[in-house]
């Protein structure tokens, strides 16, 4: 656990990293960004945290079990969305030109709507949840290790 | 229009850094030292591929507020952001390992070990 | 019915992918529940895998275009380049993915009992789960970068469950070697890719083949890509990773990643046949194969035979076995530019190192499982402090008699019928390596004996009275691939017929497989 | 001895990358068949201002199953290698 100052200021800091982590993730099919950098965004602000308050106070809110069971669920969303295109075909972006995100953008420069890409901002949600949990369990479980403590079953 | 780069250093200086990279995994024989080797080597790939998808003057290939003009090509920059995952991934359970090597041995370096003996 | 025809490629991944990320969630409500879940969606990929291997042996290749509007749109309407990925499944690669599969259902059934009462199981069959779904996916892709994923997605899976017992430190060295050969190997894959993409901007193999100038960068990407397969699949020079690896994975996991050894030296075949084939002179690269493979098979047979760890030693036997089917194949690809020779000799010698990837992966994934199941009653895995297990594990006894018979070639075992193929073919090519192929056999023999009089014969030992035979499951796991060895040494011209020939049949005819994708461009 | 082979290896292996990186097409111009396809229907086809999303999730989304697959995987892995030995007593 380091010092006060830095644990004040990590949990004020908390809270914009999670914002502008979930800002890359919901706008990944309109500007620069999407699921998996947004997801290592959130994942480093939950380093912070660790570094800051040590991984034993980390572990009672945050379980390496619970975090595992949002890793399978962001993938599930995944590989649901890719299922669900089999009207068609594997991976096919039924989504398209449907009310929910389905909004086709002009072609050529615009000044770009969230309300568009088909599968692309969902299957963003689901790899954004999937990779900011898993690798948050990654580092999680290497801090408490190296601590001598042993992940639960 | 920008001008040609002569002998394609970008490409010749990739090359060089995967040099560097077998380099330390040829011969050293630190366990952790083998794994930056590798994290140098996976480096040097994503950039020989996002290199090979320059193109002069092109901007990012994102239509939202862009200037008109040829963008760069968006493949290689989707396979390295696939190949940086992996990277990730590979580093975090190799690390993983080394951890548990030190704590049955004591001891990272690979000559102790009976590792890289047939 | 009709969909499940038309959309087992993508599904025969899929699914056992959807067993892997449900097992975390549904691991609360009870072992028993998880297990019957895994098996059960394998027995559905298994499903898929048969569907999709009838659809191909009566109507030939299969292509499935990932997000297009129609499977066999690889080229979008009005353009001349395939833009998504492409799973092409052709003989080889339907005979490869069968071959995965029942390893797998046997490694699993296995595996049931054998991580009964060990902790971590969840994560366990996930990682299984995904090394399946990575063997598969490498053997159907028509990609070469999706090639590399899969490669990758099969190397972390295989090097996480190899040092599943991290209790021992010999386990955690065995995943470490793994996982870097593997990451190394990857990377240069991943750059001999980036030349490909550089030059020609494509990755769909159809397409580059159609378009292969084999210029200098060219072959340097064929140096790149060879060196990193043949380490992947423990070629002799780059071997040193198989024994420690395979000698400390856990029972059940040996096998597959025997088997994802296999799918490498799939890769490499497609890469020198289809994506090259046709446009070198295949004599020399042939030759190259033909050194790997019977250096492969001489020093492999050669470290093994002093090996006390019984699992090494049968480590050392996987390498030499692995240089049978380098030989045939290189045999074949050194004439393929000869069609006269190719047809009198050429394409046995491929029959029969294709033959032998199928035998190998059944008798050696069971002498595996025997090895394992010894190692599971007493707690050892060396050979001098076994002794007399014939009297309590009769069972296991009989398997590995039929394992042992059948890798020594020994008639009528299907091993027996893969090496004559090969021995007959490869005498008319070059008389020496065909002794050799022989003496290695020989040897293999003497090696096996000396496991067998060691283990199971001799007087019961005291310290082993008490031991007993393997459960239930275990014995089954064991059973299928018994099975499956005696099915295919009663009726080995049958298979060759219905499953090795159209294999063969699918790497020599380049053509089929470039048409398949680049047929309608003019 | 070793250290003769290594030198070997590292110095044709170094050859091999830089002839690769001289003949390469001249940086900044490279030949794009297939991109420029993407580029010029990523919009009309995945309704993506985002070429690169639209390649990442749709044009190559098996290649980011694969990824995520990966990356699952390595989760799983470490998780698996970091467990505790002790086992339950509950739960059969």
């Amino acid at each position: 656990m380091l010092s006060k100052i830095v644990r004040t200021i990590s949990d004020q800091l908390i809270l914009f990293i999670l914002i502008y982590g979930l800002y890359i993730i919901i706008h990944g099919h309109v500007t620069p960004g999407g699921g998996f950098q947004g997801g290592a965004v959130i994942a480093s602000g939950v380093v912070m945290m660790i570094v800051a308050f040590g991984s034993g106070e980390i572990k009672k809110s945050l379980r390496e079990r619970h975090l595992s069971v949002v890793e399978s669920s962001g993938a599930l969303i995944f590989i649901g969305m890719a299922f669900a295109g089999m009207g068609t075909l594997f991976f096919y972006n039924f989504l398209v030109g449907t009310p929910v995100f389905g909004g086709i953008p002009p072609t050529g420069p615009n000044p770009g709507d969230v309300w568009t890409g088909g599968v692309i901002p969902l299957m963003n949600f689901g790899v954004g949840l999937k990779v900011s949990a898993g690798l948050s369990a990654v580092i999680l479980a290497m801090a408490l290790f190296s601590r001598g403590e042993e992940t639960e079953e | 229009m920008m001008p040609y780069i002569p002998y394609n250093i970008p490409f010749v200086a990739v090359a060089l850094l995967m040099g560097v990279s077998l380099f330390i995994i040829l011969f050293k024989r630190n366990l952790i030292k083998i794994i930056m080797g590798i994290a140098i080597m996976g480096a040097a790939v994503n950039l020989f591929v996002v290199a090979l998808g320059y193109r002069a003057g092109g901007v990012a290939p994102i239509y939202t507020s862009t200037p008109e003009g040829a963008m760069v090509l968006p493949v290689p920059q989707a396979l390295i952001l696939t190949s940086i995952v992996i990277a990730v991934s590979v580093i975090a359970l190799m690390l993983t390992m080394v951890i548990h090597t030190y704590r049955h041995t004591g001891d990272i370096d690979a000559k102790k070990s009976r590792l890289l003996k047939g | 019915m009709e969909f499940l025809t038309v959309h087992s490629p993508a599904l025969v991944v899929a699914v056992p992918l959807l067993a892997a990320f449900i097992t975390p969630l549904i691991s609360r409500i009870g072992n028993k529940f998880r297990d019957t879940v895994n098996v059960t969606f394998l027995s559905f990929a298994a499903f898929l895998m048969a569907v999709l291997a009838v659809d191909i042996y009566t109507s030939g290749t299969r292509i499935y275009t990932f997000g297009a509007t129609v499977p066999e749109l690889a080229i979008p309407e009005h353009y001349m380049v395939p833009v998504r990925i492409i799973f092409q499944v052709d003989g080889i690669s339907i005979f490869m993915g069968l071959t995965t599969t029942v390893v797998a259902l046997a490694a699993l059934v296995y595996s049931l009992q054998f991580v009964k009462d060990e902790t971590g199981q969840d994560r366990f069959y996930s990682l299984f789960m995904i090394l399946y779904v990575g063997m598969v996916g490498l053997e159907f892709t028509g990609d070469m970068f999706n090639m590399f994923v899969f490669l990758e997605i099969l190397s972390i899976a295989g090097a996480g469950l190899a040092s599943y017992r991290v209790n021992l430190a010999d386990a955690v060295e065995g995943g470490f070697k793994y996982i870097v050969i593997s990451a190394i190997s990857a990377l240069l894959v991943l750059f001999a890719i980036g030349i490909l993409y550089g030059e020609y901007n494509l990755l769909s193999i159809a397409a580059l083949a159609h378009n292969m100038q084999f210029t200098t960068l060219d072959m340097i990407a064929l140096a790149l890509l060879g060196i990193a397969f043949v380490m992947k699949l423990a070629g002799v020079p780059l071997h040193m990773w198989a024994p420690d690896t395979y000698a400390v994975a856990p029972a059940g996991i040996t096998p597959m990643i025997y088997t994802s050894s296999a799918a490498s030296m799939y890769a490499l075949y497609r890469i020198t046949f289809t994506l090259y084939g046709g446009h070198f002179d295949t004599t020399a690269i042939g030759w190259i194969v033909i050194i790997l493979g019977v250096l492969s098979m001489f020093i492999g047979v050669m470290m093994a035979i002093h090996q006390t760890d019984i699992k090494r030693l049968m480590a050392y036997h996987a390498i030499s076995q692995s240089g049978y089917m380098l030989l045939g194949v290189g045999v074949g690809l050194a004439v393929l530019t000869d069609p006269v020779a190719l047809a009198a000799y050429g394409r046995d010698a491929m029959n029969g190192g294709i033959f032998h990837i199928i035998n190998n992966a059944l008798y050696k994934g069971m002498l595996f499982l025997t090895a394992e199941a010894i190692f599971f009653r007493i707690g050892t895995r060396d050979l001098n402090r076994m002794g007399g297990l014939g009297h309590n594990m009769k069972w296991t006894t009989i398997f590995f008699i039929i394992g042992a018979l059948a890798i020594s070639g020994i008639p009528p075992f299907n091993g027996f019928a893969s090496k004559l193929l090969i021995y007959e073919s490869v005498f008319r090519f070059n008389p020496l390596l065909s002794v050799i192929a022989m003496f290695v056999s020989l040897v293999t023999l003497a090696s096996f004996t000396k496991v067998f009089y060691s283990a199971f014969t001799g007087p019961e030992m005291s310290a082993y009275k008490e031991v007993r035979e393997v459960p239930k499951s275990m014995l089954i796991g064991m059973g299928v691939m018994a099975a499956a060895i005696i099915f295919f040494s009663i009726f080995p011209g049958l298979v060759v017929n219905t499953i090795v020939a159209p294999a063969t049949n699918a790497l020599i005819d380049q053509a089929s497989y470039i048409n398949g994708v680049m047929g309608a461009v003019p | 001895m070793r250290q003769i082979v290594a030198w070997f290896v590292l110095i044709t292996l170094v050859a091999f990358l830089i002839t690769s990186a001289l003949l390469l097409h001249p940086f900044g111009y490279p030949p794009s068949a297939m991109d420029d396809y993407m580029i010029a229907r990523s919009q009309a086809e995945t309704a993506s201002n985002n070429v690169v999303a639209a390649v990442v999730f749709d044009y190559r989304g098996l290649d980011t199953l694969g990824e995520a697959t990966v990356l699952f995987t390595a989760v799983t892995g470490v998780l698996l290698l970091f467990r505790s030995l002790k086992k339950r007593e509950k739960k059969t």
